[in-house]
């Protein structure tokens, strides 16, 4: 997703070497943009609190979209506030990654049914890199959450995909 | 002469560091003073009422966890005594106890964020981290005797969901132990902080008469000088047999009912917590928890409106039942809700920096605004 | 060093061209390794533990995080004004960047002895206000200009206490140069400045409290002048979002926390130099005491970065303790307080010299 | 102190025709059903008096009677028709710390209100909550829009029992 991304069509050492840093720097350092939704945001309060200390990864919050690589929507999106995520994410440089926090993120949680203003999950809008389920998800569940994020980083690649 | 000059918009929000998630505010600027504030909610309208009437009453109880997910126990506590009120059903002593000890607990831990994110919004990021390391204690306690963290789904109609831990009331009273010192430590570390009451005392200043006719309730109330509590005014649960005090604000540092009066009320408020839960954990009578849930929750057809006082303030359930499983139509008197309406009239001739200090001192949770 | 390389290059340029790069790899370290380390100091002091995957307790996130910016996309938005919007982060980093030539690193290590160091100091770190108004225009953005408004008023206004202390050091050495003022507090640390200066007699201990009073004053006034926490107003991330550079991104945004942790240290040496000896050691030098003179030099750079350094760890021991303060109240404390108390101490410090 | 029959003798020797009635089927609180227009009035009466001394609105409830006749639409699905829409008012008194609730039923083709918010301020944005909800329109009312939901919501009020959800919302699908 970066700029140089799958813009080279052989895999030599060097590409593969330079793979291997890029990839590393941006899987430690997952600044994501400190934006909360509704409880899941408390969770993530938590999370990055001294108790769970998502700082241990590297990730801290940054304020403003511009500075942000990644992009916790954490509870109920609801229409009004779809629109605002969305312009949000836009204005995110790439790379930038989405870990869907909670069932509301995910696909419209409790309010799935009568939830006549609640957007029924987040990827009707944006797309997303990880889901992390539950209601709200433990501060354990969105570290998990953001390895698996970073598993996914690890195999990104600057070479072209051949079929 | 005076130069004429325009006033600027600046949007704050839905996304930005202090207004407490998805509030927009829309200020109009002179400079950096504030001429005019106007709040735009319901970003997070979750449709709460259309989902109480669609759902049956126990059903509905989740849902009230979700709509102030900083008191959820408080939430649940309200919405059961409104129907059991509706159903006229009496529950037994152990449940009461443990219903008050867990809504107090709950206070504190709510308090503790709406401190601790008062302190963020000006600056002090220390603080913030310090009171969240001591809520999760308070989150353990919650968590051996429920599961949940956050949302616990706890008070049911005529009981309770679990009977409490054989550990908890040791693990409570170690935790008040734990507790009283760490008040003080915060005391020395923000409350008289100079810099932190230049930035409170005689900032967004609410008189009485303003408080009231804005039907302002809980700690920001009382910090305009009123001690006007539900637990007293219009006693619930057994809240008439345990001795505390309502503290209401002073002007200790600045005028009556400025931010800094509206943040010592809570620390105060924690303190009186603490003595209720300790008067009560050593009372809590043997019994079942489960002994009064009734099989199927069909009130008579009514209307009944309860209150009681969430960490926030008055927080009402007003139920309309048909005969049906149904609520025909629950509407709630969200504290947060009532309490933001009075915002932009604090507001009003402050700087840019006072918005989010009189704001953090209002406290609101927009899950709860929104519903 | 510029000499040293002179004499043994012959050649001016290549001479520049080498201290200045000496001193830029200084400055990268520096903040490389200042990221980090208030990222612990800030961790440990919140009952965390900070950065912990990357290489032992996290040396290697700065650099990390410096790889991945550079990897990130640049976003000018389209209603920025292009020019500005790119000059801005060089200049304020220019400026910091400036700043290091006239800093005495050691009696060797120095980019230029110029005789008028302290007014070059005051001079140039002012450079700093044009870019971050630029930044601020540019951006077009209400919050980047709101921010670099109170940026410009800020660091215009803490220059004069700045001044003014500084004035009455300048008094009392007579002198101009950094270079010279170090010299002067030789030996051991109660010759420094702030214990009244090397001459030993009723001046020097008339002087002490209110050498005292002006290092508090130069402090604060260079804590503001670097906009940190109690005066990070410029950037107050719960009002202004990020201040001046919310909408930077990327690799030039990078510059601005560069040029920002680079001031951290500048002033940290400015008031090193003039209260804490500069680059002498507090208890003479071991190369003196072993016949090894060739260290000399390498003690007074540690002792130099030392000291530096414990300013700036107290500056970030202040940021993760205090709340911030509102701009009117950072200007009354600036022109209420601080220029009269400076104004004062230096009257006070003038007839103490004359005795 | 007052219990909410004597409010109710009160109001009527004062108020003949605009109190049209007491509720005391409820199992809780009785409630006093009052004429529309005349709202205002009374509320100013209650918070004036010095007996009253009413100077706190606790909650103001939009209410969907659902009494009206059930009737299928174009599209086969219920709508109902006639019947009314409810105002609650919930009132205490914060010096004399006695409760009342108040109600008005307005008819859901014309449901108006006169507003009560020059009496107490908490009704404004409860008066418009209820109108985004129900479509209540409070008159003389400052600033009625919507307030929860968005502005450019057109898809009618989500609280009547009769509401049908739309299929799209600014190219986002609504339903799950």
């Amino acid at each position: 997703m970066g700029l140089l991304d799958k813009e080279f069509s052989d895999g030599n050492v060097v590409i593969a070497k330079v793979d291997d840093l890029f990839n590393w720097a941006r899987l430690s350092s997952v600044w994501q943009l400190g934006f909360g939704l509704a409880c899941c945001a408390i969770e993530m309060m938590a999370t990055s609190a001294s108790h769970y200390d998502f700082d241990r990864f590297g990730v801290i919050p940054r304020n403003t979209p511009r500075q942000a690589d990644a992009i916790i929507i954490s509870g109920t999106v609801t229409l009004k506030m779809a629109t605002r995520i969305k312009r949000l994410y836009e204005q995110i440089p790439d790379p930038k990654y989405i870990i869907s926090m909670g069932s509301c993120a995910n696909c419209g949680g409790p309010y799935w049914e009568h939830g006549y203003h609640v957007l029924k999950g987040i990827d009707r809008v944006i797309p997303v890199d990880v889901y992390v389920p539950g209601c709200p998800p433990r501060p354990e569940a969105l570290l998990e959450g953001l390895l698996k994020l970073q598993e996914k980083i690890r195999n990104e690649s600057l070479r072209k995909k051949t079929v | 002469m005076a130069l004429k000059t325009e006033t600027m918009i600046l949007n704050m929000g839905p996304q930005h560091p202090s207004t407490h998630g998805v509030l927009r505010l829309e200020l109009e600027l002179d400079g950096e003073l504030i001429v005019n504030v106007k709040p735009h909610i319901g970003y997070l309208h979750r449709c709460f009422e259309k989902h109480a009437e669609a759902m049956s009453y126990p059903q509905v109880i989740p849902y009230t966890d979700r709509m102030d997910y900083l008191a959820s126990m408080y939430n649940n506590f309200g919405y059961v005594i409104a129907v059991e009120k509706l159903l006229g059903i009496q529950v037994p002593e152990r449940v009461e106890y443990i219903r008050v000890i867990m809504g107090e607990l709950q206070r504190i831990a709510s308090h503790l964020v709406a401190i601790g994110t008062n302190g963020l919004d000006i600056g002090a990021f220390t603080p913030f981290l310090y009171l969240f390391r001591d809520r999760e204690k308070i989150l353990s306690l919650f968590e051996m005797t429920c599961g949940a963290r956050l949302l616990y789904n706890y008070m049911w109609v005529g009981g309770l969901s679990h009977d409490i831990h054989p550990d908890f009331v040791r693990l409570t009273k170690e935790f008040i132990n734990y507790f009283r010192p760490t008040i003080t430590e915060l005391n020395n570390l923000l409350t008289f902080n100079k810099i932190f009451i230049e930035r409170t005392a005689n900032i967004g200043v609410l008189p009485l008469d303003t408080a009231i006719n804005y039907g302002v309730t809980g700690p920001s109330l009382r910090g305009s000088g009123l001690a006007f509590d539900i637990r007293k005014e219009d006693t619930y649960s057994i809240y008439d047999r345990f001795d505390f005090e309502i503290p209401v604000g002073q002007g200790l540092v600045g005028t009556v009912g400025d931010s800094w009066d509206r943040y010592y009320v809570r620390i105060l408020e924690m303190e009186q917590s603490l003595r209720i839960i300790e008067q009560a954990i050593d009372q809590i009578p043997d019994g079942d928890v489960k002994a009064a849930i009734p099989k199927r929750i069909k009130p008579p057809k009514g209307t009944v409106y309860t209150r009681v006082e969430n960490p926030r303030g008055e927080l009402g359930y007003f139920i309309i039942s048909d005969g049906n499983l149904n609520p025909f139509r629950v509407k709630v008197r969200a504290p947060s809700f009532v309490n933001l309406e009075v915002f932009g009239e604090l507001c009003k001739g402050h700087l840019v920096a006072d918005v989010i200090a009189i704001l953090g001192s209002i406290d609101i949770v927009l899950g709860e605004v929104d519903r | 060093m510029y000499q040293f390389l002179f004499n043994l290059s012959g050649s001016e340029i290549i001479a520049t061209i080498f201290t200045a790069a000496v001193i830029l790899v200084f400055i990268l370290l520096f903040v490389l390794f200042a990221v980090w380390f208030e990222r612990k100091v800030s961790a440990h002091m919140q009952d965390r533990l900070g950065p912990m995957r990357v290489g032992w307790h996290g040396v290697l996130q700065t650099i990390a995080d410096f790889v991945k910016m550079l990897q990130k996309e640049d976003i000018i938005a389209t209603e920025a004004d292009r020019k500005l919007y790119t000059i801005a982060p060089v200049l304020v980093f220019t400026g910091s960047f400036a700043a290091y030539a006239a800093i005495p690193f050691s009696s060797k290590l120095l980019g230029s002895e110029v005789e008028v160091g302290i007014f070059y100091l005051l001079a140039v770190s002012s450079f700093v206000v044009a870019g971050i108004l630029m930044a601020g225009w540019s951006s077009n953005n209400k919050y980047s200009l709101l921010g670099a408004m109170r940026s410009a008023a800020q660091i215009v206004s803490y220059e004069i206490p700045t001044a003014l202390v500084v004035l009455s050091i300048v008094m009392l050495t007579g002198t101009l140069s950094l270079e010279k003022i170090s010299q002067l507090q030789t030996a051991y640390f109660w010759n420094w400045n702030i214990f009244g200066g090397p001459e030993f007699s009723l001046a020097k201990f008339l002087l002490i409290p209110f050498m005292f009073v002006g290092f508090l004053i130069i402090y604060i006034s260079t804590l503001a002048e670097v906009n940190r926490t109690p005066f990070d107003i410029p950037e107050a991330e719960s009002e202004l979002v990020a201040g001046y550079f919310t909408e930077y991104c990327g690799m030039k945004w990078a510059m601005f926390m560069l040029s920002e942790y680079a001031n951290m240290f500048a002033v940290s040496a400015i008031v090193t130099i003039l209260f804490f000896g500069g680059y002498q050691s507090p208890f003479g030098y071991l190369g003196n005491s072993i016949g090894a003179e060739w260290l000399v030099p390498f003690e007074q750079a540690f002792w130099f970065i030392a000291k530096g350094i414990f300013f700036v760890f107290v500056q970030m021991w202040l940021r993760w303790t205090l709340p911030r303060l509102r701009v009117d109240q950072l200007m009354t404390v600036c022109w209420k307080y601080l220029i009269p108390y400076a104004f004062l101490n230096l009257i006070i410090v003038g007839f103490i010299s004359l005795l | 102190m007052k219990n909410p029959e004597e409010i109710f003798e009160l109001l009527k020797k004062e108020f003949p025709e605009a109190i049209l009635g007491i509720d005391k089927e409820a199992p809780t609180e009785p409630i006093i059903l009052i004429d529309p227009p005349q709202i205002k009035t009374i509320s100013l009466f209650l918070r004036d008096n010095p007996e009253l001394r009413f100077d706190s609105l606790m909650v103001l409830s939009g209410v969907d009677d659902a009494n009206g006749t059930k009737v299928k639409d174009e599209d086969g699905t219920d709508v109902i028709s006639g019947g009314t829409l409810s105002v609650y008012y919930h009132l205490h008194s914060v010096y004399l710390k006695h409760k009342i609730t108040l109600k008005v039923s307005t008819p859901r083709g014309n449901p108006q209100v006169e507003s009560v918010y020059n009496v107490w301020r908490t009704s404004d944005w409860h008066e418009r909550e209820a109108f985004d909800m129900y479509g209540i329109i409070f008159l003389n009312h400052p600033d009625l829009r919507r307030i929860l939901m968005p502005y450019d919501w057109n898809a009618g009020y989500p609280l009547r029992k009769d509401y049908k959800n739309p299929e799209f919302y600014q190219g986002m699908k609504v339903p799950y």
